[in-house]
């Protein structure tokens, strides 16, 4: 009996141990957590699996540094998934540090790319990813709804040129790609309301396929235009993310986190369960011992 | 007289802050910013009895000979080392006699406050004179030295090196990991108080586990659990939010009538 | 890196371990980051809201003036009032004129509170009585594919948080007992409140949780600096910083845990 | 008649020649129709008018769309507007807007040396060109205008948030009046208030101190004003039974205001030697140094009850567990929705949301502090009536009730 006594009372200096030893041995080993994937991560993941080689894929990268830690994992997933199956992407990139996240994300993934790697069991040969016949870099253009309005007109006429100054006709891989006509998938990655402008302008006009990435706290406001059918599929947040890793295989920052979330978050359901087991136990014993 | 005109000045400007809301002509609007720039005067002017208390009470602490007294040097040196930082920048390449300075003036501030702290009067002189002939050094150094400048009119000193040294390597750590302390304390507090004790306390705890679960792969219905949990944040939180912001919309504008008519005074001091 | 730039980074990590030890208790380490931080953050303070606040706001509005005419032949000469009463606030250093700085305090409390007054109304009030007013979605009453009640968008749902929002404002009510059918709807609405704060409570340990991860991905990185031999400035010195911390660190633990046993023993005497 | 064969020959010829006319000019246009078929219709309809309930140097131009945007040639990208002080130009672009957009506000800059400056009472004239893909493929309207902007000295949208002050304040009014003519005002217990008189009365017996804290708000916050008065009945309580009070602050002037406060109460409690200012002291305006300090005070101090009253954001949990690892009883109340669950989890007692306001006019013992929950308590009822019949005027399709309550800024 004095064991769930104990459970009750445990010093709380016992709970701050066990989770800090939880997260930093989460932290620092690799081995990897089991991530539920909700069908909404799983339809974007199919959109883009089941595309045929030299298809074109649009990456709307429309968050800044602050949101980094969220967003960037889905952008890494998303684009070397992309690239390992030849898919073309265009980026864009309609908030005002947007352009600085691309650039890093396009050598990162393009540094991950030229090496050999498996996913899901399928070998991938490591190749260049070349600038203009892999991918093209539109660039930050302001007034984000008439830039998105633009390219459903013509790429080239928001976009003269690339974000590295080759006139957007020149682009090899732009050849035959107008406008969202050509494009098969459009994906904003985004911590703001251009969001919005994606759902309103672009898709609400041009009918394309749209998937959106967003932190954990926007996530819960764009449920509704999955139901509707406006968007094929939303990711929210870190937990979004990680699970777009896990189907792509290919575990970045964002499963990093979730192993350290989820023991930590089993550690504190323990900690609740353990009070309320000795509080229970207690009850009963001194319900018994007041009728004895 | 001392207590009615700061009730008529409440009056007076409270009910002109009211109707301005219903006006959006330029003028009503230059003087609802003329008198938002008062507010952030008087506030920036007050810092100074601020400044003021927390030496007051830094003093006060070694004067009675607390434990741990000793550590209220650490708090001014470093108030004074950050303030200076901020109005002075390198005119050249090099700082010169720049730490000097800095050692001087902080040995002086350490001296002053012993020579408030300390009570009899030989050790009273002897501080003083310390502080003096530190603060004349301080001067000199400051006069003589041309490899820095005192910036006060101009945001120079916000780039001086050490000012970011110190705001990054000093001030951002330790404020980061207080706010990550949270991480211990939300499991601590939930451990704590989630006990089934009545049905609020229940219901409190299993919104929370659900919440909590909403990613844990390894519970039955896992997806049921993860749409629940949207839903809870979405319905319930909504509604609980909806209710207490309008309680708390009236409550404010309640209270804040009582205090432009004058209802609810004690706020303001007697006497 | 350079060596002084590892060194602050060191330092940095030193106080974020200072801080840390605050978990198992007050302790001298915790006391100087304490202090620190204390004296750095309202210096800190004092330099902002002078140069980004005094200056734009009332320097640079009266710099066309001259002092020895009192700043009146300033273009803004208005702004001396607001200087004035700034000053009125030092009376409070003085005994006999302190009731002097009522007067700045006055007009503070009287400018915010008249402020509050519609904005609040218009806000917190107008705004959300007229979102209450929606149109619900009989067509989809339970749920948009089939039978769920768990959609959001739901008529059921909609319902539910109207219901739930005025019962809520019921139990709030403060001149009426809970008693009878009155106390029955304020009892939901607690209910309703308890599992939105539950929810709200469940749905936060995730972010704070992301705050130590960072913390934790500080200090690695500050490991990595210190065994980085491709740095251009690397020295011997980095991992011998690196390995005098870390020894103090297990030093002071083994400390504590020494000074605890020794209690113990005390007290089991 | 030789001459009628010419006649009739070059009548002939003539009208071969308009034949022939006709048939080349049909080739001609079709070139011509190329070219113009690029060029979207014009914009119809323009409309320019102030934009009502502002402070002026903003116009509000409308139209009706392209026919060739959403249909006929389909090809209007955006809409460009220009605006000029003269009807002869030059114009100046002001900015654009996505195609399907039938309006543009052009709000101006105030102030005359921007470059974005409108005049207020000046003919002002505006342009609008429906553009293509191809920026230099684009057709212009006419010149509208003029028009004349200016301030307003009511701003017609937000009658029902001025409606809404009148009635609260009359409502107010006049349950503090009856309540100063000696009605008797009920209002119910409420937990968290009861409990500060225990808890001071406990601080007395332990002879530990009592750390009331005012949050992060400044004297700006009408919820650090309302902590004020709770403040000074927890210092009157504390001067009657000397136990000692510790309020660390986070703003300069909530220091000053607060000590003020702490002042008169132990002069109302007749101990004014008692008084110590210092007990009333600033700590840094950061918001977790400040936390980091007042934490450390709790574990050195060990005070036997913590209140915080007022503003708090992420601090409130930090606090409220170190309060309750000194061993502290813990009252708490603050309008900061995101705050209330972490206050409700960690302390003994919370005041949620307004139960804040309401202490403050409960804890002030005078019958007519109480006139404004009464008046609070009619509000929330006309509330909850409004809307229940607001949203079956909304089911019901009666728009011209809802849109009596919508406030436009």
């Amino acid at each position: 009996m004095e064991l769930f006594e104990r459970l009750m009372k445990l010093d709380r200096r016992w709970v701050f141990l066990l989770l800090i030893i939880v997260c930093v041995w989460a932290y620092a080993s690799s081995f990897s957590v089991p991530i539920l994937v909700m069908p909404e991560v799983q339809s974007i993941y199919d959109k883009v699996e089941g595309l045929p080689e030299g298809s074109v894929v649009l990456v709307a990268i429309d968050y800044d540094p602050n949101n980094l830690a969220e967003l960037h994992p889905m952008t890494y997933a998303l684009v070397e998934q992309c690239w390992r199956k030849k898919i073309k992407t265009i980026f864009t990139a309609l908030s005002m540090n947007g352009p600085g996240m691309c650039v890093q994300a396009i050598r990162d993934i393009t540094d991950s790319v030229s090496r050999d790697k498996e996913y899901n069991g399928v070998m991938y040969k490591g190749r260049e990813v070349v600038n203009g016949v892999d991918y093209c870099f539109l660039g930050y253009k302001p007034y984000y709804a008439i830039v998105i309005l633009g390219m459903g007109q013509a790429f080239n006429q928001p976009y003269p040129t690339d974000y590295y100054g080759t006139p957007l006709d020149e682009v090899p891989m732009m050849r035959g790609i107008i406008n969202y006509d050509q494009v098969d998938l459009v994906v904003d990655i985004s911590g703001g309301n251009i969001t919005d402008a994606w759902i309103s302008y672009g898709q609400g006009r041009f009918g394309f396929d749209l998937a959106l990435g967003l932190t954990g706290v926007m996530t819960a406001q764009y449920y509704p235009y999955l139901g509707s059918g406006q968007i094929i599929g939303i990711m929210g947040g870190l937990l979004g993310a990680a699970q777009y890793e896990k189907l792509t295989d290919n575990p970045g920052r964002a499963k990093d986190g979730m192993r350290v979330q989820l023991p930590a978050h089993l550690v504190i359901i323990l900690f609740i369960v353990m009070g309320n087991v000795g509080f229970f136990a207690n009850k009963w014993r001194m319900k018994r011992e007041g009728r004895a | 007289m001392r207590r009615q005109i700061p009730f008529g000045l409440v009056f007076i400007f409270g009910i002109f802050m009211v109707f301005q809301f219903f006006v959006p002509h330029e003028k009503s609007e230059w003087v609802y910013e003329f008198l938002l720039d008062w507010i952030i005067v008087i506030g920036i002017f007050a810092l100074a009895l601020g400044i003021w208390s927390l030496f007051k009470v830094s003093v006060e602490k070694i004067k009675q000979g607390k434990e741990g007294g000793n550590y209220s040097y650490i708090t001014l040196v470093g108030l004074y080392m950050m303030m200076a930082f901020g109005f002075t920048q390198q005119t050249g390449d090099g700082w010169g006699l720049y730490f000097l300075w800095i050692m001087l003036c902080s040995a002086c501030i350490v001296s002053l406050m012993r020579l408030r702290a300390s009570t009899d009067s030989g050790k009273k002189r002897m501080w003083a004179l310390a502080s003096g002939g530190l603060l004349v050094a301080a001067v000199l150094v400051a006069i003589f030295d041309d490899a820095w400048a005192f910036f006060l009119y101009t945001p120079e000193g916000l780039e001086n090196s050490m000012f970011e040294i110190f705001f990054d390597h000093i001030m951002m750590p330790i404020l980061a990991t207080m706010f990550s302390l949270l991480a211990f304390y939300i499991a601590s507090a939930a451990y704590r108080a989630f006990r089934a004790r009545n049905v609020l306390a229940s219901l409190l705890l299993l919104a929370a586990l659900l919440v909590m679960s909403r990613f844990n792969p390894f519970i039955p219905g896992a997806e049921y659990v993860a749409n629940a949990s949207n839903w809870l944040m979405n319905v319930p939180n909504l509604a609980a939010q909806r209710a207490i912001v309008i309680g708390i919309g009236l409550g404010i504008v309640g209270t804040a009538l009582k205090i432009i008519l004058g209802i609810e005074r004690g706020y303001m001091g007697r006497g | 890196m350079e060596f002084t730039s590892f060194l602050w980074l060191t330092f940095g990590v030193f106080v974020t371990l200072c801080t840390m030890s605050f978990l198992y208790k007050d302790n001298p380490f915790y006391k100087f980051a304490e202090h620190l931080v204390v004296g750095v953050s309202a210096g800190y303070f004092v330099i902002i809201l002078w140069h980004q606040g005094l200056v734009p706001k009332l320097f640079q509005r009266l710099e066309d003036g001259d002092w020895y005419f009192g700043y009146l032949n300033s273009s803004h000469w208005e702004y001396m009032i607001p200087a004035i009463l700034g000053c009125l606030m030092w009376a409070r250093f003085s005994k006999n004129y302190s009731w002097l700085s009522r007067w700045p305090m006055a007009l503070y409390i009287g400018i915010s509170a008249g402020l509050a007054i519609p904005l609040e109304m218009s806000n917190k009030v107008n705004k959300q009585l007229h979102a209450m007013m929606v149109e619900i979605d009989w067509a989809n009453f339970f749920g948009h594919d089939g039978f769920n009640l768990l959609d959001v968008t739901s008529g059921f749902s909609q319902v539910l948080i109207m219901v739930g929002t005025i019962s809520a404002i019921v139990y709030f009510f403060f001149s009426k007992e809970h008693t009878g059918v009155f106390g029955r709807v304020a009892t939901f609405g607690i209910w309703i409140l308890m599992i939105g704060f539950g929810a709200s409570f469940g749905f936060t340990v995730m972010a704070r949780i992301s705050l130590f991860i960072n913390r934790l991905q500080d200090t690695f990185d500050w490991g990595g600096v210190a065994f980085d031999s491709t740095n251009q400035h690397y020295s011997g010195m980095f991992p011998a910083i690196f390995w005098a911390l870390i020894l103090f660190m297990i030093g002071y633990v083994v400390y504590e845990i020494v000074t605890y046993l020794k209690q113990r023993s005390v007290t089991t005497q | 008649m030789k001459h009628r064969f010419l006649i009739v020959g070059l009548l002939l010829l003539f009208g071969l020649s308009s034949v022939w006319a006709q048939t080349e000019p049909p080739e001609a246009d079709s070139m011509v129709v190329d070219s113009t078929e690029l060029f979207p219709a014009a914009v119809s309809d323009v409309q320019v008018v102030d934009k009502p309930n502002d402070h002026g140097h903003a116009v509000i131009v409308t139209w009706e769309t392209s026919a060739d945007d959403g249909g006929g040639k389909n090809n209007v990208l955006r809409y460009e507007i220009f605006y000029s002080t003269s009807f002869d130009g030059p114009f100046d672009s002001v900015g654009a807007v996505p195609a399907g957009t039938g309006e543009f506000r052009h709000i101006g800059s105030k102030e005359p040396l921007d470059s974005a400056f409108v005049p207020d009472y000046t003919d002002l004239f505006y342009q609008i060109d429906a553009v293509t893909a191809d920026p230099t493929i684009r057709t212009t309207s006419d010149v509208l205008g003029p028009v004349q902007c200016s301030g307003q000295w009511f701003n017609t949208g937000r009658i029902p948030v001025l409606v809404a002050v009148l009635i609260f304040g009359l409502l107010t009014a006049f349950f503090v009046l009856s309540a100063k003519r000696g009605k008797k005002l009920y209002v119910r217990p409420i937990g968290g208030i009861e409990a500060v008189d225990d808890a001071i009365g406990r601080a007395t017996e332990m002879g530990r101190p009592i750390l009331y804290v005012l949050g992060l708000g400044s004297a700006a916050d009408v919820a650090t004003i309302a902590s004020f008065t709770i403040l000074g009945r927890v210092a009157k309580r504390v001067a009657e039974y000397q136990t000692e009070l510790i309020v660390p602050t986070y703003d300069p002037i909530v220091m000053s205001v607060a000590q003020e406060v702490v002042k008169s109460s132990y002069f109302d409690a007749g101990r004014p030697e008692d008084y110590k200012e210092d007990c009333v002291h600033f700590v840094t305006q950061s918001q977790f140094a400040y936390v980091a300090a007042v934490n450390g005070i709790m574990l050195r101090e060990l005070p036997a009850t913590c209140v915080y009253m007022g503003k708090f954001f992420a601090e409130s949990l930090l606090l409220a567990e170190t309060g309750s690892l000194a061993g502290s009883i813990q009252i708490s109340g603050t309008d900061e929705i995101a705050q209330i669950p972490f206050f409700i989890v960690a302390c003994d007692y919370t005041l949620i949301g307004e139960e804040l306001y309401a202490a403050s006019a409960y804890l002030g013992r005078e019958p007519k502090l109480l006139g404004s929950l009464k008046a609070q308590d009619f509000a929330k009822a006309a509330f909850v009536v409004l809307a229940i019949v607001g949203l079956l005027a909304a089911n019901f399709e009666w728009s011209e009730f809802t849109t009596l309550f919508q406030v436009i800024d």
